[in-house]
């Protein structure tokens, strides 16, 4: 099962997700933000970051990046032969996601203006995507949220829309970090192929460097984010 | 290389200030006072060059003979860092004081290079990017020591939590660290923040950066090999940080006389994201030979100083640095302090190996010129000559002074007023208010309202971090071999007793590495003080020195690099002496540190020592 | 030397924080007739030559593709710089 | 209700780190006439009334003091809205 990592300019968390990917049991592939080329993989992981110094919106220019093309094409609507490429977006990934129109809405700057970096629980609710089907309906986890524009927007219809389909993959619990429309920490396209989330599930992959073990109140060790990339192993084999 | 004077106007030409026009007109005024040179530093300069200087050359060594580049008054002390390091110190020291940052072995074939410096001023004028372009700048130097840069650390310091200017410059400065910090995905895995009004006109803004390297890719700044290149990369020239510099340039234009110069410097934190890894990729190719990054005094530094440590001299043509401001006058490109530019000693075979790296990270590279064997530092200016000097007496051998110190007398009256004089807590409830109260001032609060602006995740090594007494990172995933460092400083000690008061910030971080489970190995300070004209100040920090000296003899570490930043203060008044100190220890497997904390019920507690 | 300003503003009923920390701020600092503001993007872009209807469009496409995000932006303005700007 | 429109650009001397970004990324795009890009701020702030002279002031000085950063910031405008905008 091979996974690929996009490396923009500016990328950050492209390496945590490369060893994300090695931990599940899956083999990572390092992909380049000018290859239209995916080497191809099974599933792609857009990583956090400032692609491009983010310097106009979050994800703007990556969007406009050679290997998204590439990425937008196959992560299109499903056809008859092929159900869609899986993506999962990471913050400036979820961003780059939304930007593409992959996913619907905007994150936008945080309500308290500020860069936040915390351990934030979340609870799973949609658990039939490629990237979530190890967890359990409503299941707690605790991961790593780090973000200045990570506040999801989107108007009315388009949140009950989301709502309705069940397209919400995960809320945030106990605090809002970000002034997240109705909490919302993560989001999926119709078929579940394309996943957005705001919190950082690569950093909670390994015991003893992700969010203190008290706090990590499923696993206990720190490790809750393993589940997205051992969800997609899976998920992708049974695609 | 051709060259290209045709590009200057005759009028251009005739106002340029070349090395021949000096040599025929000694007589013309030059602004060196202006520039902050003192008249026999002056002087000095026209006798290493037996003639004046032209505007270029003074532009060059006025900044380089700069107390903030030359170290002038501080180096007679700080030379007891190298006296006092014994053989057994250095048993783990692969690069020493002097380079851009020490390098220690911490074992398995890795070692590790760290340093600390200051921006407190920039970042009074300008919190955001003051404090940005410190970590900048501070990365940059683990750059070019060949390594990987993995971590920062943030001492801070500021005046009255409740005063209104602090208002202004803590979130800002806040903000800056961490913009730059987490745009370049280095965890911040601890630091200080700490609140006295002594620091209230004075914001002390310290960074320290961690970076990792195998030892057979240590770089080091020389310019060696006749006819290797001296290549220039990373961000265009600006007109940033160059006030003074404008001076200069009013000299030589006439027309229009010189624009607006920024004197803050703005930063690029994706530019420099890009310049990481894009030398990542040309260590790696192994296509570099020597390297710098540019930092205070800019080119005029980095020419001079690489020059200084190679073999030979250097012939540079500085019309083609590539200028975001094409006004810019020669003497202000030498002195202009853009942010995340770096140079690079290259073999003329290697060059094109280097610039397909440069391209795909699309940084722009441009052959500045090359290394000579004629010991001079010639550079060229539309192919006249404007600077003709031997380098070492740029970057090497400038003034030094011994200043005169004196223990204040003020001192008595300080160290007599004891806490005796403070009222004590009589009863239980006396006792768990004074608790309460002093659990809720600013210097002991919690610091999560701060550190939560940092990303302490990135790259996945993060083991500890805040509010663990010290950073813990994983440096080879395989073994856990990794590090844990900590800074200190309690300037309130330093200012009753400065000899002891940075023994005991060296003590306090060479502690916090050994709770946390570290084998301390090295030390890096940063030395913020006042005005070294005062001989009180000059006496705080002689006193500073030759504690901190002292103090790693006794615990067998060395001083590996730091910095010192003096005429921290407002008015007369300066601000208290603060040395912070650094300690990087080793831990051979990071899943047996320590944290801090009680994790479970029913431990038993010890006190351990006096 | 021709320039073409473009103002991109979130859109109204877009949750707009930074509008609200000026307003907060501004009211802080004694500035209370203010009583809501936005905070947008203004971008000048240089040509060569003149700027006439073709350059304008071409702008107005840039705006739309690149320097705005429609679902929570709009291009407000598309424009010759003035003389005084 | 008035409305006061205030442009805030980076100095011209001054590094501008998003502008670099945008021009790289309009080139990519194919929008290569524009050779240079700034990218600067645009505040509406809403009054109760007539935006005169007298709130005209008030908003200059709220940009000078809280709206722009003088270091590295200019105030490039400050005027009453249009009825189009
Ligand atoms: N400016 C800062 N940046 C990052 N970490 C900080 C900063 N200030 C304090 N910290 C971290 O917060 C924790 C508590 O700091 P401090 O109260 O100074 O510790 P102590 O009082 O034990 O020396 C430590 O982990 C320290 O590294």
């Amino acid at each position: 099962m091979r996974i690929g990592v996009v490396t923009f300019p500016g990328s950050l968390d492209d390496r945590d997700a490369l060893r994300a990917v090695r931990i599940a049991g899956g083999t990572p592939v390092s992909l380049w933000h000018g290859d239209e080329d995916i080497k191809g993989v099974d599933a792609v992981v857009l990583p956090g970051g400032f692609s491009y110094g983010d310097y106009l919106r979050c994800g703007a220019i990556a969007r406009f990046a050679p290997v998204m093309s590439e990425i937008i094409r196959l992560a299109g609507p499903p056809t008859q032969t092929s159900p869609g490429l899986p993506v999962l977006g990471i913050c400036n990934g979820f961003q780059v996601l939304c930007e593409s129109h992959l996913l619907p809405g905007a994150l936008i700057r945080n309500e308290q203006q500020q860069f936040i970096c915390r351990d934030q629980k979340l609870r799973i609710e949609r658990t039939d995507t490629v990237w979530t089907n190890r967890y359990g309906k409503d299941d707690e986890i605790v991961v790593p949220l780090k973000n200045g524009e990570g506040g999801f927007a989107a108007d009315q219809a388009t949140l009950d829309m989301l709502e309705g389909e069940g397209r919400v993959v995960a809320r945030y619990l106990d605090v809002n970090p970000n002034g997240s429309f109705r909490d919302i920490a993560g989001i999926s396209n119709a078929t579940g192929t394309v996943v957005g989330l705001m919190p950082h599930p690569e950093h909670a992959t390994e015991a003893g460097y992700g969010p203190e073990a008290q706090a990590a109140n499923s696993t206990g060790d720190g490790t809750d984010g393993l589940a997205f990339f051992t969800s997609a192993l899976q998920g992708v084999l049974s695609a | 290389m051709t060259s290209d004077s045709m590009n200057l106007t005759p009028e251009q030409r005739a106002a340029l200030d070349t090395v021949e026009k000096a040599a025929t007109t000694p007589d013309v005024e030059q602004p060196w006072a202006a520039l902050g040179m003192k008249a026999d530093e002056y002087e000095a300069v026209r006798k290493i060059l037996e003639r004046r200087p032209t505007g270029s050359e003074l532009a060059m060594y006025s900044v380089m003979w700069s107390e903030h580049c030359s170290y002038k008054s501080s180096k007679v002390h700080l030379r007891q860092f190298g006296e006092k390091t014994t053989e057994a110190m250095k048993e783990h020291l692969l690069v020493g004081i002097g380079e851009n940052a020490g390098v220690v072995d911490i074992g398995q074939g890795w070692a590790v290079t760290f340093k600390v410096e200051s921006h407190n001023h920039p970042s009074y004028v300008e919190p955001y990017q003051g404090a940005a372009t410190g970590v900048g700048g501070i990365v940059r130097d683990i750059i070019s020591m060949g390594a990987r840069p993995v971590a920062v650390m943030d001492p801070l310091r500021f005046g009255a939590l409740d005063h209104p200017d602090t208002h202004r410059v803590l979130p800002g400065i806040v903000a800056g660290v961490g913009g730059y910090g987490n745009c370049l995905g280095l965890p911040n895995i601890g630091g200080e923040v700490s609140f006295d009004p002594c620091y209230q006109g004075n914001p002390l803004v310290n960074a320290l950066a961690v970076g990792t390297l195998r030892h057979e890719d240590i770089h080091l700044a020389n310019a060696r090999g006749n006819g290797n290149l001296v290549v220039l990369f990373g961000a265009r020239t600006g007109g940033d940080g160059i006030g003074g510099a404008s001076i200069l340039a009013s000299d030589t234009f006439t027309e229009g006389g010189p624009t607006k110069r920024p004197a803050v410097q703005v930063g690029d934190p994706f530019a420099e994201k890009v310049l990481i890894e894009c030398c990542l990729d040309l260590f790696k190719a192994d296509v570099v030979q020597g390297i710098q990054d540019l930092g205070a005094a800019g080119l005029s530094c980095a020419f001079s100083e690489l020059a200084s440590n190679g073999d030979g001299g250097m012939l540079v043509h500085l019309d083609r640095a590539p200028l975001r401001d094409s006004t810019l006058a020669p003497e202000e490109i030498l002195m202009s302090e853009s942010q995340e530019r770096m140079m690079a000693v290259v073999t003329p075979e290697d060059l094109p190996g280097f610039l397909e790296i440069t391209n795909r990270w699309d940084v722009e590279a441009t052959v500045m010129g090359e290394v000579t064997d004629t010991g001079r530092l010639v550079v060229l200016w539309h192919g006249e000559t404007i600077v003709d000097v031997p380098p070492r007496s740029v970057a090497h051998d400038g003034p030094v002074y011994e200043r005169p110190y004196s223990r204040p007398e003020w001192l008595d009256a300080r160290q007599a007023d004891t806490p005796d004089r403070l009222p004590k807590p009589q009863t239980d409830d006396e006792l768990k208010s004074l608790v309460v109260t002093m659990a809720g001032t600013p210097n002991l609060a919690s610091r999560a309202w701060i550190t939560n602006q940092y990303d302490k995740y990135v790259q996945g090594n993060t083991a500890q971090a805040m509010p663990d007494d010290a950073g813990v990172l994983r440096v080879d995933e395989e073994s856990g071999l990794g590090v844990a460092i900590a800074t200190d400083c309690n300037q309130r000690f330093a200012a009753l007793d400065p000899y002891t008061g940075a023994q005991l910030a060296l003590a306090e971080a060479y502690r916090n590495v050994g709770v946390a489970g570290g084998k301390p190995l090295a030390v890096t300070d940063c030395l913020n003080f006042g005005s070294p004209e005062d001989p009180a100040v000059m006496w705080q920090f002689a006193e500073a020195v030759r504690g901190l000296a002292d103090g790693c003899q006794t615990l067998g570490i060395p001083v590996t690099g730091g910095n010192v930043s003096l005429y921290n203060q407002t008015g007369s008044t300066a601000i208290h002496p603060t040395p912070v100190v650094g300690v990087l220890g080793v831990l051979d497997d990071v899943a047996r540190r320590t944290p801090s904390g009680w994790k479970s019920a029913g431990a038993q507690l010890f006190l351990l020592g006096t | 030397m021709g320039r073409v300003v473009i103002d991109v503003m979130p859109k109204p009923e877009i949750l707009d924080p930074q509008g609200k920390a000026v307003v907060g701020a501004l009211a802080r600092l004694g500035f209370k007739e203010f009583a809501g503001a936005r905070q947008g993007k203004r971008f000048e872009l240089e040509v060569e030559g003149e700027v006439d209807q073709a350059v304008l469009d071409r702008a107005r496409q840039a705006a739309e593709t690149l320097l705005s995000n429609p679902v929570i932006e709009d291009v407000v303005a598309v424009r010759a710089a003035s003389d005084q700007e």
